[in-house]
């Protein structure tokens, strides 16, 4: 390993992009604990299409940085094995869409291995997933399957939305003796804040659940929302205060488990409801969070839950995802029908 | 005779290979083969002009489409630069009745299947999932998931087979299917089931692999310890490696494939043996995993120099290329042209053919997004 | 094919099992078309480890009735190309908790191939699926995986509760131009019922959306059920009209599309819902029946509605099974839930 | 030397096949192999009176959970019966320091891992989805969706790579992995992708392929035109096929396999031939897919049979049999007395070790179900 180019050990705050956040991360996990190991097409040299583990080849060596077979059911079903034999591999699927040649093994095995084996059995694996849409591209590098995992008992689903979540999420996700499916929202890969390098580290003693956070308070209607859909529902809220309405943003940072406890508090204050997320509304993670807060604050609810989301198509062509996604003018939408149900 | 990897850069794997099938040099010499040279004898003079006409022009729509992604008209584009002779041969041997599943990368093969190589672009340009009607030119759309048409592929011969359109004898009625896909795709579990299927079934389908030397960064070698021509061989499908920038060799394997395939013979895997000159996309970025050493050594087997050559030796006038070149510059005018004027799609194509019938989460979510925008409308209005 | 031995030529009503129903279902529709065909593991010699195909490859021949090497990827991805080629196939996978490993090609390739294509390219594969509990079988052998398979636009998910369904039902999936996912409530397998073996012929010309039944009409409580639950439901339905109570059950009978409106129409009635299903609840179909009737129903409902499933756990041992599923007891506590609301 | 299929019935795929290595012949002849006969020279009669217990007690465990089923103590049960020499000879050739990743058929293999096979009551009375500790005994749980081990076993074994436990020369540190699956699973694209994935890596991990000639009810030509240990050949891995009814072969290409992967050459794929005697379980009704003539020609190739015939005539007197014999029968009495002991799961168990750390989705299920069966015991009381 080149410990000069080792840029993880500065201190303090940073200014960096999501996918910066998340190399940085890697790199803090990998120097924390030599059993982590990254596997994936195309990381190695090329630092993954998108960049995400740029440099880490480099410095942890082929060994630990593992440009693997294109097959992603050998992917994951590998670093099953490895995980078995005490290592901490960290899978890269390059889209979305290429995530399902792995669904077998993730279900059958990844989920379940541990409570087959009455806990003798740790699989500790993560899986990078970037997800979500608005980036141009061609047919399956726009979807949103996180719902198809959650389903599944035995994973843990978890996404950040902004830089310093990415940072710390992906070093939880791989502190996690369980399996982590960590969906990463790529057309934020880009987006840029500021970023404490030292962040994670308190976080990593007290691995479990990803709690929910309060992106922005507010008292009218609550909007819940992940990944990609925060910064959406942020905006709603900005445009919204300009109306007098006043919207809190829950981060739900987890779909596996779903920290409702969260929602329910800020649904009991507001009254309403607002669920956004790129993935179809049909059966989606936005389904469960209406029946569950439409049972739990049956009493409390001025309006429907409503639930702003794809649409149960595929997802469409480029030329039309702008239509298809769940964007500022359809929550804006919501807020407004929940506001004067 | 010409052994890749012979002069030392980026050798396929396997090194050495005597197995490897070449009718034409890279210097454009003819090789005699005692079992494929015959299926090239009849390609007289005008039929390698038209095979050299295939590749400029695909070569050509390449490039416009190349320079259409840079100039923002297109979201991406998948060179075939360097991959024609592997795929006009190949395509070439086919008959009309035969049928096609490319992967994203066969321009060179839907050119052969009659198919407008201006559709290619709707795709490219987030316009359209697809492009063409599969059943006109018996040649199935792209398939962006590696791997996974190979099996379609293999379902298709099986229903050729219960059609009874094998081993009748009759050419009119024997057909057969060519699946094609890269080296990275032989790692998928899908490639092996398959060959599997195939074989268990002696399914007419033909296994075309174009060992293109990189699956995006990954050089051949992360896939395979071994030529990929033997992949076949293990699941009992006959195999041969074939020099993927010989136009002619590319042909006459595959046409011993087909006719085999078509008469009853089963299964066939072709490892064609190419370099992809280009990037994997144009999102790539080559310099960060190869040299351009590499792709220079690769330049010097240029798939439609050496036929150019040959050609030039066997008696072609030079009005025959300054005509192509003429041609050529037409059809990439009629390209841009083409490209720049595809309309938008419609928003209501969200939900359009979701299912064949109505389906009543599409009802309501068309209904609902179609009030929607009619209240901006009204607002509006 | 052997004429003689072709049983479903006979008219009229027949006293057979639910696996008998389809069984004569496959053969009407083998005989109707010749372009049917079956493909699978064990489903030639043995007739399937259910026998659900016994005797059809005997009168059908081993082109039509197909014993497939041992890879469910392979057996979807060359019914596509089966189907690509004017074949209608009806692929069997063995036990639920097999279908994963062809994950990829239903969710990737059949599920989107007529909207790729904008309609050129027709799959119409049917995949049937033994699912759910209650055999005391060893893992993987009792999952009830359909929200992983409704949540994905272009797939059709229906599934039979009785043996006059699954015969006229799996002549539905299979003229059904569509992809069908058909998932067979294998505990029910044995169940025998009156069948009207001419019953299909009708609805075979208007292939589209399955809608739910009401299996009985009731006041009080709605209970929405499918597949193996509908009999739970019913149980429930005629031990709680001892005490006074009238249940009305819906057989929903689809799951993608859900039928909603008639979910919809029976709360509006009884004002109290309770789903229930084997399958986890959490992002379960229940929890999209419960978002979208506590949407649509908001000033109707008199209680939330409750959901009685599977809880966030892999399928248990089969020692515990009847503590995990949704028994009579758990759906007849919810009943009293929503009653006492 | 015996060739299998050569009495005509059930032949495996390839039919006569002189790569085939036997070691001991049906009729309990020993069979000289210049490179594989070395391997057993260090067996002395007590060693081969060692493999006939394993072999002995193996068989009577199974036929004990057999009947134990069909007396309704067990939900189902997947005999071995047949199986013995390839399961014993493979698992007695590995060292303790090796791994074993079992399909849900390797009784014999699990028992010389140190397993106590009443352990294997649990899964299959519906009362525990595993039933050891894999790290006690290195010894993975058994995977019942074919095929996806193997691609555990290979990961498992890239973890041996990077501890370093590779080619060190110390026997007390080099180990290697074994991957068992049957001729049904070479069908799955995982068993390919992991040939793949060991192949690329020289991974030390052995792809042990019983060939029993079924899956379920499908005869392996279902599965296979060509001998299956040609599968490992088209990835680059050697390959080999061994009589699976001769204990001495099954364990001298294992101890070679193994040998060659500890050092750091790789991996290895065997196929041993051998033979399902009994039903795939005992749910399954073979009567509907085989003749008793195939199952009769199979029971004279027996692999207890011919390891007694080579005993006897080695000089073992006939106590030990007699003594085996009494040996096997307390087994079997201990067998039935532990599984009707097997107290029931505690309802609790359904929660337990779904995660490594609580979650709440967990949490509050556990907790809901807890206070709806504390509400029926309140209405009792
Ligand atoms: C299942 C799947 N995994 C990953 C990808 C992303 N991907 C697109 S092309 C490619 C490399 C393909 O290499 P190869 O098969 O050699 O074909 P080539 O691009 O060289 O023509 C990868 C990894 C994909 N499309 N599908
Ligand atoms: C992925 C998957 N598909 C189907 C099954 C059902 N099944 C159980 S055993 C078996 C046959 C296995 O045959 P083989 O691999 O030869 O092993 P054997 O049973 O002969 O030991 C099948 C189809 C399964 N367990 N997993
Ligand atoms: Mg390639
Ligand atoms: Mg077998």
């Amino acid at each position: 390993m080149n410990e000069q180019s080792v840029s993880s050990q500065e201190q303090g705050t940073q200014r960096i992009t999501l996918g910066k956040a998340i190399n940085l991360g890697l790199r803090r996990a990998m120097e924390r604990d030599p059993k982590v190991l990254l596997m994936g097409e195309d990381i190695g040299p090329l630092g993954g299409v998108f960049r995400v583990t740029d440099g880490l080849q480099k410095d942890f060596g082929s060994d630990r940085v593992v440009d693997t077979p294109l097959a992603e059911s050998g992917i994951v079903g590998t670093a099953i094995g490895l995980a078995l034999a005490g290592y901490r591999p960290v899978c890269e699927i390059q889209f979305d869409g290429f995530i399902f040649p792995a669904y077998d093994q993730i279900t059958t095995q990844l989920a379940k291995m541990h409570y087959r084996s009455r806990g003798k059995s740790q699989v500790p694996v993560v899986i990078r997933v970037p997800y979500g849409g608005g980036i141009g591209a061609v047919e399956h590098h726009s979807e949103s399957p996180e719902a198809l995992f959650a389903h599944t008992a035995g994973l843990r689903v978890i996404t950040p939305a902004t830089p310093a979540d990415a940072f710390t999420m992906i070093q939880q996700a791989i502190a996690s003796p369980d399996p982590v499916l960590f969906f990463e929202p790529k057309a934020r890969y880009w987006d840029k804040a500021d970023v404490d390098v030292t962040a994670a580290d308190q976080v990593l003693d007290a691995p479990g659940d990803v709690r929910a956070v309060v992106a922005r308070a507010g008292t009218d209607v609550t909007i819940a929302a992940y990944g990609p859909s925060v910064t959406t529902a942020l905006r709603a809220a900005t445009a919204a205060e300009s109306e007098g309405t006043s919207i809190e943003v829950i981060d739900l940072r987890s779909i596996s488990p779903i920290d409702i406890p969260a929602v329910a508090e800020s649904v009991r204050k507001t009254g309403r409801l607002v669920v956004v997320h790129e993935a179809p509304t049909f059966l989606g993670a936005g389904a469960e969070i209406a029946a569950r807060i439409s049972e739990e604050c049956f009493y409390h609810l001025e309006a429907p839950v409503l639930r702003v989301g794809g649409f149960h198509t595929p997802y469409p062509v480029s030329k039309l995802e702008e239509e298809y996604l769940p964007n500022l003018d359809r929550v804006l939408h919501a807020v407004d029908s929940v506001l004067q149900h | 005779m010409f052994t890749p990897g012979a002069d030392g850069v980026n050798a396929p794997v396997g090194e050495t290979d005597d197995d490897l099938i070449q009718l034409l040099t890279p210097d454009g010499e003819r090789v005699h083969h005692q079992s494929y040279s015959p299926r090239v004898d009849h390609l007289d003079r005008v039929a390698l002009e038209g095979l050299y006409r295939d590749m400029v022009l695909v070569r050509r729509f390449d490039t416009e489409a190349t320079s259409l992604q840079r100039h923002g008209e297109l979201g991406l584009w998948p060179p075939s630069l360097g991959q024609e002779a592997a795929q006009i041969g190949s395509g070439r041997a086919m008959a009309p009745r035969d049928y096609a599943f490319p992967s994203y990368r066969e321009l060179g093969v839907v050119w052969t299947r009659g198919v407008d190589l201006r559709s290619t672009l709707h795709l490219f340009r987030g316009e359209d999932h697809g492009g063409w009607d599969p059943n006109e030119h018996n040649c199935h759309l792209y398939t962006l998931v590696i791997g996974s048409h190979a099996l379609h592929a293999t379902g298709y011969a099986m229903g050729v087979q219960r059609d009874g359109d094998v081993g009748t004898g009759d050419p009119g009625r024997d057909r057969a299917v060519v699946a094609y896909f890269g080296d990275g795709a032989t790692a998928q579990g899908d490639i092996s089931e398959a060959l599997t299927f195939a074989s268990v079934n002696d399914a007419p389908v033909v296994f075309f692999c174009q060992n293109n030397h990189w699956a995006i960064s990954e050089p051949t070698q992360r896939q395979s310890r071994v030529p990929l021509y033997h992949r076949g061989r293990g699941f009992g499908v006959p195999s041969v490696r074939v020099d993927g920038n010989d136009v002619l060799a590319s042909y006459a394997v595959t046409a011993e494939a087909l006719e085999r395939a078509r008469s009853g013979g089963g299964p066939t895997f072709i490892e064609a043996v190419t370099y992809r000159m280009g990037a994997h996309t144009t999102s790539d970025d080559p310099t960060r995993y190869r040299t351009r050493a590499d792709e220079e050594a690769w330049r010097r087997r240029d798939p439609i120099d050496r036929l150019r050559i040959l050609l030039e030796r066997e008696g072609t006038p030079p009005e025959f290329f300054t005509g192509l070149e003429n041609e050529a510059e037409e059809f990439g005018a009629e390209i841009r042209d083409y490209c720049h004027a595809i309309p938008a799609p419609p928003i209501e194509r969200i939900f359009e053919d979701v299912y064949a019938t109505e389906q009543a989460q599409i009802s309501s979510d068309r209904a609902w997004l179609t009030e929607y925008l009619a209240g901006f409308e009204e607002a509006a209005s």
